[in-house]
């Protein structure tokens, strides 16, 4: 049990690291948020999941509760993140932000 | 080592006083004197919490059992909840005073179009 | 207590509190300063101190960053880059911040240790509160049972303090008929909102939970951390959340001006009610065990638990009624765009 | 429930139950504001008339809310000191509401309900401060009545809210000193009840932290008071504030800031402490004779007749302040005799300033040409006020000017003496200008310029009779001041001083 916990907390830890690099690194605003928005949600949701795990090593009715309110957690992020990066981009989009294309373009978020 | 713990965050609040205290009384921009106000107010927040942390000590809350009488309670075991209390007063007060400190910020701004306080004071 | 965790945290925060004043694009900074405020959130869950990590998170890092965005919406942006005036200001300003800080490590120097369990503090007041919380008032969190009773006098005027600050928010910006002086419209006269159907489908299927796990939080709050204010402001928070998505004037049409002004009141007063009503059944201002005579099948330990219960209610009230009532005051300034 | 009993509370309760009444009427009916506000206030003056007869017949009392003993929940204590200094505050206040009717519907129309509401928490919060003994609970009111402060200011003209907005920053400044300071007494006691505070503190004196912190306490308030170098807020909040806020502001907050100064010295710090231990007393006397004089000097370049009167606030305040710190007991019954009769001079004047900006839109000296032959009433209560003000004998400044200056003699501290002389010419000097200007120069052509031939033309009555009422009461309380010093401050001295 412990070896899966860990194994998906590193595995999030990675995700994390992989939006992070990719939010410094990418050429502009859309691809930003492109990997900021699906690897937070998904490394999240990997941590979340870790925490139900590592809760269990004592199956009993508290604990069975605590984990459904991450679950919980856990579908709210589905819901709320996207749709967050989905606002934060649309955002963009009106205010009149190009898309990048070889030649980098200012970006303001 | 130990002597570093022991008052690092009696520093960091002395750091972000000081750096609230410069932002409100040398910012030029309105708005950046709130920021700087609530991060004065905050750093408070920090200090008075700071006297109510133990070590080896949980959150206050009493554990207990869905009704089971509980042994005598071991005040080692729980963090000090006083200045917790104080500081949801003080949380609420600052989020008080950020909130007309802004509504000021508006008024002055729909009536001088401006945030900057020396073109504010040119046009008095 | 993990100290790794704390040097870093605390390293975080300076860091974050720089950038803030430091950086000279307004929004910008008020999303550090978001960040900043969850910072702080997670020292303070760190420190033990969850009720105060639950609030900053709603207050400091929610309701306050929205009130940043709304306000930088409604003025400007940008920060003038400066011409090379107010030295003077700005020496000023060193010199008092370098002293202030000159005098704290003086007086750093007496404290007792961080996180030793044998300060004065942690030895004179709260170990009667730690061992007869329980007893008192049957209330298992602390926090809640000192808030609420053993200090409730000094919440009754925090919620006075939220009130006042409504009152203060409208009292300033609100206009009730078209001045001649401003060109910009009416308040709560809203241009059209914002076409996103996504968006308005995601508030619309979340704001229903939001406010279930307000109501959790204010019933729940004798046992889990939170209470009245962070409840309220969560509740706030759901309607803000429709207002953007959608348009204020939705959140108009919900909760209408006079609506909320009432209900401010409304949890005010039944907050200074209660209080008021042990005062004539005898006993002293906010002794909630006298109610034990008025509320059935109970005992006057029980009585107290009940008291908390309903003052926690009236300062959600309160405290949501506020929030948005400030949230709406600040936004409705000019015209009002996206997210 | 008995009222006598229970009137400590009350005197706080009663204003805010009535300030939300307040409110939700006025979302009824505006008309119905101004009754519930003003019988608001006079319940709370009575609690506070019956508290202090309590007081003067059996001792302090300690009230304690929620039924808490002590220490562990909060108290209030009202003793001879703040028993007086809540008559002053609830009379002061329900002078100026009554003021306040006609010169709101003029200033600020569409906002009667929130104007009120402001205006009677502000009451609530100054009452609190006063009734407290405990010094978190302090903070919380200070927080009430300085939001309320910030609001009430804004509300006035075009240039009230920058005004406002320095406020806001310096007022915050101010609270988070203070509250700092409170923490500093907390992480070195583990205590915030004053008396407990008393107890335990002296254990500690030799700590720098205890100094620390009472020198934080002390920087938060000279800044809530407007001590003189930390003033820069006060001239313009005071001057462009809506005039009836002005009636309750200006007298009552700096007041009240310096009762709270007192009651730290003497309740949380012991007399030994604030005056032997740490050895400030001389510092700070020399700060307020700056501040005295300064004030006066500057309140003598003014124009604005509000911004003068704003001035000598600061002076006022350095009066106080020197005086609780001149170590002897005729200084200290001075400053405390001073908190009553400059929070009543201050309302005469300022309901007088009311008074013209309602009759003449303006504030400046020139507004108030010829002004003795058309309002003759108002100028005679105007008199007497600025008559209390330099220290004319039957009045009630003369009696703690006399005190004042008797205890810097005790105290061997001549140039606080020198200062409240020069301080009072300069007053006089000010004073007879303005009496001049009002009573000899014809009324120039700078309104309309019709040199119609006088008509007696005075404000309404439920502007005229505050004013009339204060100026009486500036007399009587002159001819019984020694009453007051033998019943009620001689008790408030603690007994070591000189």
């Amino acid at each position: 049990m412990d070896i899966v916990v860990i194994v998906l907390t590193v595995i999030a830890l990675l995700f994390f690291f992989a939006t992070t690099v990719g939010l410094l690194r990418f050429p502009d605003f859309y691809s930003r948020m492109h990997a900021a928005g699906k690897g937070d949600t998904l490394s999240s949701l990997v941590i979340l999941l870790a925490l139900v795990l590592y809760n269990f090593h004592e199956i009993n009715l508290a604990n069975l509760l605590v984990a459904m309110k991450i679950l919980l957690i856990a579908v709210f992020i589905f819901m709320a993140s996207p749709t967050a990066t989905h606002a934060i981009i649309d955002a963009g989009y009106e205010s009149g932000i190009k898309p990048w294309a070889k030649n980098p373009e200012e970006e303001s978020p | 080592m130990q002597s570093i713990i022991s008052s690092y965050n009696y520093w960091i609040y002395i750091l972000l006083m000081m750096i609230g205290l410069y932002a409100m009384l040398a910012k030029n921009n309105l708005v950046k004197k709130v920021i700087g106000m609530s991060i004065f107010q905050t750093a408070i927040i920090v200090f008075y919490v700071s006297t109510g942390a133990k070590e080896h000590a949980t959150i206050p809350i009493i554990a207990h059992g869905h009704g089971a009488v509980e042994a005598a309670v071991d005040v080692a075991h729980y963090a000090n909840p006083l200045p917790h209390v104080l500081m949801l007063t003080a949380i609420v007060v600052s989020v008080g005073t950020l909130g007309v400190a802004l509504a000021i910020c508006l008024g002055i701004h729909r009536r001088y179009n401006s945030l900057e306080e020396d073109e504010i004071q040119e046009q008095l | 207590m993990i100290w790794q965790l704390d040097l870093s945290i605390l390293t975080l925060i300076v860091i974050c509190a720089f950038a803030t004043i430091m950086v000279k694009d307004l929004l910008s900074a008020a999303i550090i300063f978001g960040a900043y405020s969850f910072l702080m959130c997670l020292l303070w869950t760190e420190m033990g101190a969850v009720d105060v990590a639950f609030t900053e998170a709603s207050v400091g890092a929610g309701v306050s960053t929205v009130l940043f965005f709304a306000a930088v919406h409604q003025t400007t942006r940008r920060v003038r880059t400066r011409k090379s005036g107010r030295m003077l200001a700005k020496v000023f300003a060193l010199m008092a911040a370098l002293l202030t800080g000159l005098v704290l490590i003086i007086a750093e120097t007496d404290f007792p240790g961080f996180a030793s369990p044998f300060t004065p503090a942690s030895l004179h007041l709260s170990p009667y509160y730690i061992t007869q919380s329980l007893h008192d008032t049957n209330v298992p969190n602390i926090v809640t049972s000192v808030l609420a009773d053993y200090r409730g006098f000094d919440t009754m005027f925090e919620t006075a303090v939220i009130f006042t600050a409504g009152l203060a928010v409208i009292a300033i910006l609100r206009r009730y008929k078209r001045d001649d002086r401003c060109d910009l419209p009416e308040p709560y006269v809203i241009s059209e909102g914002y076409p996103d159907t996504i968006i308005r489908f995601i508030a619309r299927q979340l704001a229903p939970f939001i406010q279930l796990f307000a109501l959790y939080v204010v019933a729940h709050g004798h046992h889990s951390p939170g209470g009245g204010f962070q409840g309220g402001v969560i509740l706030g928070a759901s309607f803000i959340l429709l207002a953007i998505s959608y348009d204020s004037r939705m959140i108009i049409g919900i909760m209408s001006e006079r609506l909320n002004i009432l209900l401010g009141n409304i949890g005010v007063l039944i907050y200074a009610g209660i209080g008021f009503l042990c005062l004539l059944l005898g006993a002293n201002f906010l002794d909630y065990s006298v109610l034990s005579k008025v509320l059935p099948a109970t005992d006057k330990i029980m009585a107290r638990s009940h008291g908390m219960l309903g003052i926690e209610i009236g300062v959600a009230i309160a405290v949501m009624a506020i929030v948005i009532s400030i949230y709406l005051n600040i936004i409705s300034h000019g015209k009002y765009d996206k997210g | 429930m008995s009222f006598v009993k229970q009137a400590p509370v009350l005197l706080v309760i009663i204003p805010l139950l009535s300030a939300l009444l307040v409110n939700i009427l006025g979302l009824v009916n505006r008309r119905y504001c101004l009754p519930v506000a003003i019988l608001g206030i006079l319940g709370s003056f009575a609690a506070s008339v019956v508290t202090l007869i309590r007081v003067i017949e059996n001792g302090a009392i300690s009230y304690r809310l929620g039924g808490w003993p002590p220490p562990f929940g909060i108290e209030y204590v009202i003793d001879h000191l703040n028993g007086l200094v809540l008559v002053t505050v609830s009379f002061v206040s329900l002078l100026a509401v009554i003021f306040s009717k006609e010169s709101v519907k003029q200033e600020v129309p569409e906002k009667i309900p929130q104007f009120y509401t402001l205006f009677i928490l502000l009451v609530t919060g100054l009452l609190g401060m006063t009734v407290t003994g405990d010094a978190f609970n302090l903070y919380v009111l200070l927080e009430i009545s300085a939001l309320t402060g910030y609001a009430l200011i804004a509300m006035g003209d075009n240039r009230a809210l920058v005004a406002s907005f320095n406020y806001v920053i310096l007022g915050t400044i101010g609270a988070s000193f203070y509250l700092l300071g409170v923490g500093h007494l907390y992480i070195m006691t583990g205590s915030l009840n004053m008396a407990d505070l008393l107890t335990i503190l002296p254990g500690l004196y030799s700590l720098n932290a205890v100094f620390i912190a009472l020198l934080l306490i002390l920087v938060g308030i000279w800044i809530k008071m407007a001590f003189f170098p930390l003033h820069g807020w006060l001239p313009n909040a005071y001057t462009y504030a809506p005039s009836a806020a002005g009636c309750l502001v200006a007298p009552l907050v700096t007041k009240v800031s310096v009762y709270i100064m007192i009651r730290i010295m003497l309740s949380v710090f012991s007399p030994l402490y604030v005056y032997s231990i740490i050895g400030l007393s001389e510092t700070i006397v020399w700060m307020s004779v700056i501040a005295i004089i300064s004030g006066s000097i500057l309140a003598l370049a003014q124009t604005d007749f509000k911004k003068m009167l704003t001035y000598l606030i600061v002076a006022e305040v350095g009066y106080m302040v020197g005086g609780a710190w001149l170590a002897s007991a005729a200084g200290l019954t001075g400053a405390i005799l001073h908190i009553v009769n400059d929070a009543l001079m201050t309302l005469c004047l300022f309901l007088f300033a009311g008074i013209v900006i309602y009759k003449k839109g303006g504030h400046q000296l020139q507004d108030l040409a010829g002004l003795y032959k058309k309002m003759p009433v108002t100028m005679a209560a105007f008199t007497v006020g600025a008559l209390s003000m330099i220290g004319v004998p039957p009045t009630a400044g003369f009696f703690s000017k006399w005190y004042l200056i008797l205890g810097a003699i005790d105290a061997g501290k001549y140039h606080f003496m020198a200062a409240l002389l020069v301080s009072s010419l300069i007053n006089a000097i000010l004073f007879f200008k303005v009496i001049e200007i009002s009573y000899f120069e014809p009324k120039v052509d700078h309104h309309g310029g019709e040199t119609e031939k006088v008509i007696i033309d005075e404000a309404p009555l439920t502007m005229l009779v505050p004013l009339i009422i204060v100026a009486l009461s500036l007399i009587v309380i002159g001819l019984y001041s020694g009453d007051i010093i033998t019943n009620i401050i001689q008790h408030s001295v603690p007994a070591g001083l000189l």
